[in-house]
Parts: C-alpha cells; structure tokens; sequence
C-alpha cells in the first residue's frame, strides 16, 4: 500500500518536501516507516531518531500495524509555548 | 477556547472566556516572545502546528486537567505566524473555586503544551538565520 | 504597582504593568468574589484596609519576592469597597525569564497578601446579616 | 502618656469606635497595650488575643517599649484576597 508521510519544521526543511509517499507491505508496521525514512532521508537520520510519530493525528507508537488511508505525520520535538 | 491562531492573543477575551461564579481563584499564564535566551538575541519567531492534531491534544490536556482538579472552565490559545518580541505566542486562563489548584493546573497544562502538542518554533537571529527548535534532537 | 483602590480591577493594566522585553513567562492571579464557600452563599462581600500599613506590606512582600526569584516586574492590586459576585477582589500579575519562576512568585505573593496584609472583609449573605471573616479567630 | 489604638474589622464593630485612647507608664511595652485593651473592651478579649498588634505600620511584639506619638493598631486576623 502507498502511505503518505508529513513532515515538519526542521525535518521537513532537510527533506526539502512536506510529503513523502512510501510504499509499504501490508501490515507493515511504523518501525517499517521509521526505516524506509531513514533511508530515504539520510541526512535527517538522527533527527528521526528523536521525532515521534503519529498516527491520524494521535500519537502512535513502533509496533502499530498501519492500514491504507492512514495519515502519518512525523513530530520533531515540538517547541511550541 | 482551546484553539491555535494567527491573530494576536487577547488576554481579556481568555479571562472572560474562564470566570465564573463558584471560581474563586483564576490563573492566567502569558509566554511571550524573549528578547534574551541563553545570552543569544531572538528578532523574531515564527510557529507553526500540526493543526488538527494540535486541537485534539489541547483537548486531552484539558481533559486529564480535569481528572486531577477541580476546574471551573479552562482556555488555551496558541498563536501561529511569524511574532515579534514581546508577543504572546501562548496564553492559558484556569478558574478553579480556590485558587492552589488553579495555579496548580495552569501550571499543568503550559507544562503539557510545551511538551506534546505539536508546535514549533524557528528562532530569527540578528545575523539573519532562521532556525528551527527542536529540544534536545 | 502595588496598591488598594476603590475601583474595579483592570486585568490588562496588570499585564501591561509587567510584560518586559526579557521576560517570557507572566503570570497573573485573580482572585474574584465566589458565590458559595462550603455551601453557604454570598451575595456581597465588603473590603477595608489599614491602608498605609497595607501599602507598606505590599512593598515588602515584592522585595521578600525579588530576594528568591529573578523578577522582572510585579503588580498587587487589591480592591476596597462592596463587590458583587465575580467582581475581582485582588489581581497579581509578575513577570520573569522562565516561567517556572513566574508561577512561583506569583503564588508566594498572593499567599504572602493573603497572611500579612492588613485588609479585611465582611460576608453579606443572603439572609441579610453581614459577618467580618477573621481566619481561626 | 497617652497613645491612641486603632480598632479595625470586628474589633471595632465589638468597640463600638474605632480609636481608643489608652494612658500608659513611660517605657511601657505593648504586652500593657493588650492588658488594657481586654480590661476595656472585655467583649473582645477572644479576638484580641488573636489580634497582631502594629507599632507605626509595621507588625510589632509584645516586648517592644512604646514612645510618645506612637501610632498602635490592633488587627484581628487578615482575610484579604
């Protein structure tokens, strides 16, 4: 299945796009898209390591098993106040 | 009121929006925009949100305030946009019946925005960069 | 700012009385009459002060304050006079770098205004009598 | 010499005036000014013993010694706020 990724701030900034479309098993879970990011952006590798991940706008954790037309956000550290 | 903007944040309109008559005690907390941080001058900062998820955060907060005291009514209004020093870029307005737990519970819930609900600011330097702030990444 | 006055509270001169370039965390507390407390209702509560000993205090409630957190500006405005339910009895507003700090002063100010300053109230209730509160007396 | 007590709150409801003139020895201490003000007022003697007493508008104790044109208010419990 085809998932869409939004991205933030200073990720969206390294990746140069607000969305990244990722192809993905079914049943995959979001360890799956952690891994496919990181490959996909090396360069915001270490960042990724500290964002989280939400899952249709709650927060969701790696072992979560995603299903077509989920919408996925990745959170770097928020900053906001 | 639990809600993001991009106009400025009026504090009377959060007083108003939390009074009420069995509340003796109402905390309203301001984080404006600092001139000074660690010694390094700010311009200006410019947020933005995940917005829809950034709504139903608030509402957990508020939520989870209300398991742990006694709120009488509650408001939070995150600005958004680019803001200059001394802006509010955040304003929380709690009325309890006394006033330990309204400071107790103001002091929650700024403490849980700053924590989850996915805001972000990038701090303008005087040399002109524009950096994002990302807390401990 | 630290004074009694006769008219009503205006929370936007408190804030306004503190907001500071360097200063990203304001706390302000209100304290406004509350209809019921421990059941029993009020319909009018009256204030006076011992006022120039009242002035004093608030004078050294702020340095007492400035000692033990790194303030930018305060304000302590209490009212005299007969108010109505909601109307606003005391307003604290105070200033600092971090807010963590703000929220401190804050509530030892007002807890300091409430333990030494020479101001007292009556309770009008409902049935017409009219009753000084002195606490544990 | 003769000092004059302000009453305030229920004290000065109990009173029934809101000055009291006291005549006192030289040197006297403010122990004396609350002896005689529960021998005249005996109705208030419960209040005043919860009362704190203010030499020139500053809290005061019992030991302080009291000169002439010394300004004494008597203040029951506070209850601003």
């Amino acid at each position: 299945m085809t998932i869409v990724v939004e991205l933030f701030a200073r990720l969206r900034e390294i990746a140069g796009t607000p969305y990244l479309e990722l192809e993905l098993p079914d049943s995959a879970t979001l360890a799956v898209v952690r891994w496919q990011l990181a490959e996909r952006v090396p360069e915001a590798a270490s960042l990724l390591s500290k964002s989280a991940i939400a899952v249709n706008e709650c927060y969701a954790d790696e072992t979560m098993i995603l299903q077509s037309g989920d919408r996925i956000a990745v959170l770097p550290p928020v900053s906001g106040g | 009121m639990l809600t993001l903007t991009h106009e400025s944040i009026e504090p009377a309109a959060l007083l108003q929006a939390v009074m009420c008559r069995d509340c003796g005690g109402v905390v309203l907390f301001l984080g404006t925009v600092r001139e000074l941080t660690n010694g390094q001058a700010t311009v200006a900062l410019e947020y933005e949100a995940y917005a829809g998820m950034a709504e139903k955060e608030l509402h957990a907060i508020e939520a989870n305030a209300r398991e742990r005291w006694p709120i009488g009514a509650m408001a939070v209004v995150h600005r958004l946009g680019k803001l200059d020093i001394m802006d509010i870029a955040v304003g929380v307005a709690v009325s309890c019946p006394h006033r330990a737990d309204a400071f107790e519970a103001a002091r929650f819930v700024i403490d849980e925005v700053k924590k989850r609900v996915p805001i972000w600011k990038r701090d303008h330097t005087p040399e002109g960069t524009a950096v994002w702030v990302h807390p401990g990444a």
